[in-house]
């Protein structure tokens, strides 16, 4: 099956970010992404998860966009923005998309 | 009545003994654990409870002067505290100036826990309070954060306001379903009441004492976390600022001439700090500000001082000062 | 008593301002929002509460004719009203076949919340109604999406049905859990009734308004995301066909000889668009049609008018034609 | 009155009916489903509100030397019935040692619900029975543990304890909370229970059916995907066990002279099987034996089996020997 | 440690096809396959979170397949046949797997 | 903008050795990981969901760990032990990064 080049990047961010985040990939104009849960984690801030607060709004989120390869410097300068002086994680990786006409 | 048999009476209800259950599960690290979901939909059932009924006690009672001179000082309290926490914090304790404004920004606004377990204290013994309180409480909730940030930006020039947020605090959801829950019980009344409250009247204590569980055991996953990052200074201030704040509440409502019930909820007001919607808000403002900190002291010391110790005291001073 | 004074009692009940209050936390954008988890567990409850007490009334009552020839009147409703919207809405609007067809599908199926809103506004009243109807509600929610499919076909030979889909369909978790609670409460009648009131009868008012805020909220963001997908003429069908709706569904209530509080029942029925069921099923059968507006329809236009103004009209029509 | 009258009677209760129509759904691939986090708040509210009621009942009846020897016996049954089930279950089915040892290891341990379920038969017949029940309950739910652990490394060596397995097992959040409200039900007496009561006793019947329609649901979905996993042997061995148990159970009553009431929840306690921590326990301690055929036995056999036909079977058997 | 080449392929579709998408995976002889809740997300028909429709329903998850590179296409063909009239993506990039007996 | 080479490993494993996993990998001195819930699958011991048990425990979930490639044997040498006796999978990726002073 005819497959096309892509890349993904995963945005591991707070959840009180995420509108920010989403309001600047849009602004980057990236045709799509994904958000996924994420129930607990550890890192330079110590563990959690997403029961160690009352009002439980401090868990973090995944941002998944799969773009164009040339998309993938101004989607990069846009999430870098908003995450710059929150605690989060940005990777990049290859990967194929079938139906590329979708995005 | 004395101090001591006040709290060991307010010790030995359900709602107290809920908690420290769930402080005790934490601590010996049973993975007794409420669903996210079900501790939310608490916490928008208490919201809910407490501000139609806050509602429909102001529609039989009438609007008067009192109310809106009432809210102002609340709003100039939770303004005012901060920076008074603010010095305190910053002679008692080593920390950051940064640190510090946070914490004080918790301490300017309010806990409705704690505002909610003294009003079951004064319905227990019958001492009357104005429904608009509850009006009183959410307004406190949001003039803190201002003060934390002017603190940060005379400072160091950090904390700017980011755009966005401070629609986001206004018009979080809690604050809008107290107001909102506050509103329909008004208009619908003694009416309304009749029809919802099997739900809102009666399970009510029950529900907190669950809800109470739950934020025991995060209480006490978060000391366990928490411990080595706060110093003998700013664990003292997690006692000596309620303490300080309930004086500021009870001298306000003096001044008022607020009958007994209603001081003591001014006092808990300002004696109480808070750990949603202030976290929330700093998280997005001072992302650098270390999260241990203030949710330590504001959700592992001062609550639970306040839940069982300090209330009985305020209620004692407040009688001693009003009488009732 | 007039419309117009209905209208304004049924306006100011907490079950319709928790609505409102739903609609304007979504409108002005705050983060209010109830967990999936905890919706879901209250449709649940509803389904299961107004099932049960279905059941139990029939048990006291007995079923005679009436039940048998009101719940093909049920089915017939279902599978026509979608054949006139289809026609009024290609009449009124823009919409391509596929997009009116998918919405023609949710009108002649029902909305459960509306129907609970009417049976309220029922018994406080003091109108009774027949404890069948619910079985009526059940019979109603599937015929209208196969008369979708068929008018799809028919004009363009997509849409054919997905292999399970139907079973899908006829065994779908609200009905199944609504026809069976309704059988418990017919198996285990007043006895099984009075052992669990306390959950299916005191708070279910409460539940609703918890529940009505929530679909408040959904309602609002949708007409928030939807504005400039419906043209006039497809906002105007959204209050024209509740309207003709109800008089379908009064036409059949005075054949059928039903009284007063039942036919209001059957009235709202088929007045009441569905938000779920019909959703669901046309994601699969019909993916190409836009969901933006067969749900900003249904749940933003014709839920709110229905609560709010459509069931005092009904009320009205059918006190005037039938009496009581 | 005879079994099978008593078996009719508990068979068309709610709670029962419930059960049954959770297993209908699953059965007939129904996508009704209960959301994870309800089903476990409403497990955490069962807990609470057994333990709770269980605790201001003793503190009504007072601590006597029965309550000790009660625990005792408890924790013999618990530690005890693993071996004799081992024996059985290799005597009866194909099971590989493993897969036996682990089976045995729920029918040592207890279904809480089952316990609630023959409380509520007791109940509605006015039966009275021993608050501190629930605290043996709590006592019989590890110690099987240990036995099936016991059994395996005897027998090939295999399943040590893992480090922390036996705090985890402890300390598992629904004996945490069982005993904690207990003991907080225990402190807080009748004066407690008034101020919650509208919460614990009300609605408990209630969502104790909404329990078992998830209850159901799940194990019709187990049995849907555990057939074939069964020979006739373990079949027939999740009918027999529980008889087995209920009769060590009363055997055990007797010795302690307890009343009807109370030896009937021994019997019961006896005879369930866990479904809950107990398997939690095998997969850490035992990954290699099959989740399958122990929760399709529980689960899909001994628990229906229980529910409908072994209640009213254990309460005439302890008619007939205690009186009553 | 010794690892083994292998295909992630990750299909983001909506829940309500969840079942058909797993029959097909089934049918392709996919020896496994993990489910991820995805909470929100955007693309060409507009931006939506869970949190978003009353019946809940329509959220849409992640199908992850770790599997052989050559049973890649058997599974992208059926696979497909269940997205190709729906909204969803389909990647596919390279891993290595632990314990490759297992698949 | 500047990235980083890094390694993707993802661990799916049952909720019930959670701790034992992330102790491990604590042990192994990785400085952080991320953890997605599962909702449901399918694997050599048939298929399940999260809403399949009265405890709902026996759920699974996703460690995601993102780390320097020299440090990756460790991990896996950590990880394998707590995996060895219970199902689940480990996938390695190849991925870059953004602010590798962050690990
Ligand atoms: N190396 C990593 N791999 C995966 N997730 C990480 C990693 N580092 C940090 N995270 C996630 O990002 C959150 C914040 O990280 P930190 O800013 O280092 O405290 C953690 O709690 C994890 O959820
Ligand atoms: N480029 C993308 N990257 C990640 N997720 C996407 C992308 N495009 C679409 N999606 C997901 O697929 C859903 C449907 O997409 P669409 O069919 O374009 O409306 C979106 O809501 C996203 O959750
Ligand atoms: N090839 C695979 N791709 C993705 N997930 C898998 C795969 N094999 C197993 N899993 C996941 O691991 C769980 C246990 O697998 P198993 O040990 O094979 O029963 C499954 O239920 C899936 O959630
Ligand atoms: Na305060
Ligand atoms: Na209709
Ligand atoms: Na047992």
């Amino acid at each position: 099956m005819q497959t096309h080049k892509a890349k993904r990047v995963v945005i591991t961010i707070e959840k009180i970010m995420l509108s920010r985040l989403t309001d600047a990939i849009e602004k980057a104009d990236v045709s799509g992404y994904s958000i996924l849960p994420v129930f607990g984690g550890s890192g330079r801030s110590g563990p959690w998860t997403r029961e160690d607060n009352i009002g439980r709004g401090d868990g973090m989120v995944q941002v998944i966009c799969i773009i164009k390869p040339e998309r993938l410097d101004t989607l990069l300068d846009s999430a870098f923005e908003v995450v710059d002086r929150h605690i989060g994680v940005v990777t990049i990786s290859d990967c194929e998309v079938l139906r590329a006409e979708r995005f | 009545m004395d101090v001591f048999s006040l709290a060991a009476e307010t010790l030995v209800t359900p709602i107290v003994l809920s908690f420290v259950l769930g402080l005790f599960a934490a601590l010996v690290r049973s993975d007794l654990s409420i669903p996210e979901a079900v501790a939310k939909g608490m916490s928008l059932y208490l919201l809910f409870a407490i501000g139609f009924k806050g509602g429909v006690s102001l529609a039989d009672h009438g609007i008067d002067l009192t109310l809106g001179l009432t809210l102002l000082t609340g709003i100039i309290l939770s303004a005012a505290i901060p920076l008074i926490a603010y010095v305190i914090l910053r002679a008692l304790s080593g920390l950051s100036a940064l640190d510090a404004a946070a914490v004080a920004g918790h301490y300017g606004s309010i806990s409705i826990v704690t505002f909610v377990a003294a009003s079951s204290v004064l319905e227990s013994r019958g001492i009357p309070y104005d429904g608009y309180m509850v009006a009183v409480a959410a307004a406190m909730e949001a003039p803190a954060i201002l003060s934390a940030l002017w603190l940060v930006t005379r400072s160091k020039g950090g904390g700017k306001m980011e755009p966005g947020l401070w629609r986001e605090i206004m018009l979080n959801g809690s604050i809008v379903l107290l107001i909102g829950a506050f509103l329909i019980g008004m208009i619908t009344g003694e009416e309304g009441l009749k029809e919802i409250a099997p739900l809102v009247i009666a399970p009510f204590k029950g529900v907190l004492c669950l809800f109470l569980l739950d934020m025991g055991i995060i209480a006490g996953r978060g000391l366990r976390k928490g411990r080595g990052v706060l110093d003998a200074g700013a664990l003292a201030f997690g006692i000596i600022m309620p303490l300080l704040g309930s004086l500021l509440g009870l001298g306000a409502a003096v001044l008022l001439g607020l009958p007994l019930g209603s001081a003591l909820l001014l006092m808990v007001l300002s004696a109480s700090a808070s750990y949603i919607a202030v976290p929330a808000a700093m998280r997005v403002a001072l992302p650098e500000a270390n999260p241990s900190i203030y949710l330590t002291l504001s959700l592992g010391v001062t609550f639970p001082f306040n839940l069982v110790i300090g209330i009985p005291i305020y209620l004692a001073l407040a009688s001693a000062v009003i009488g009732g």
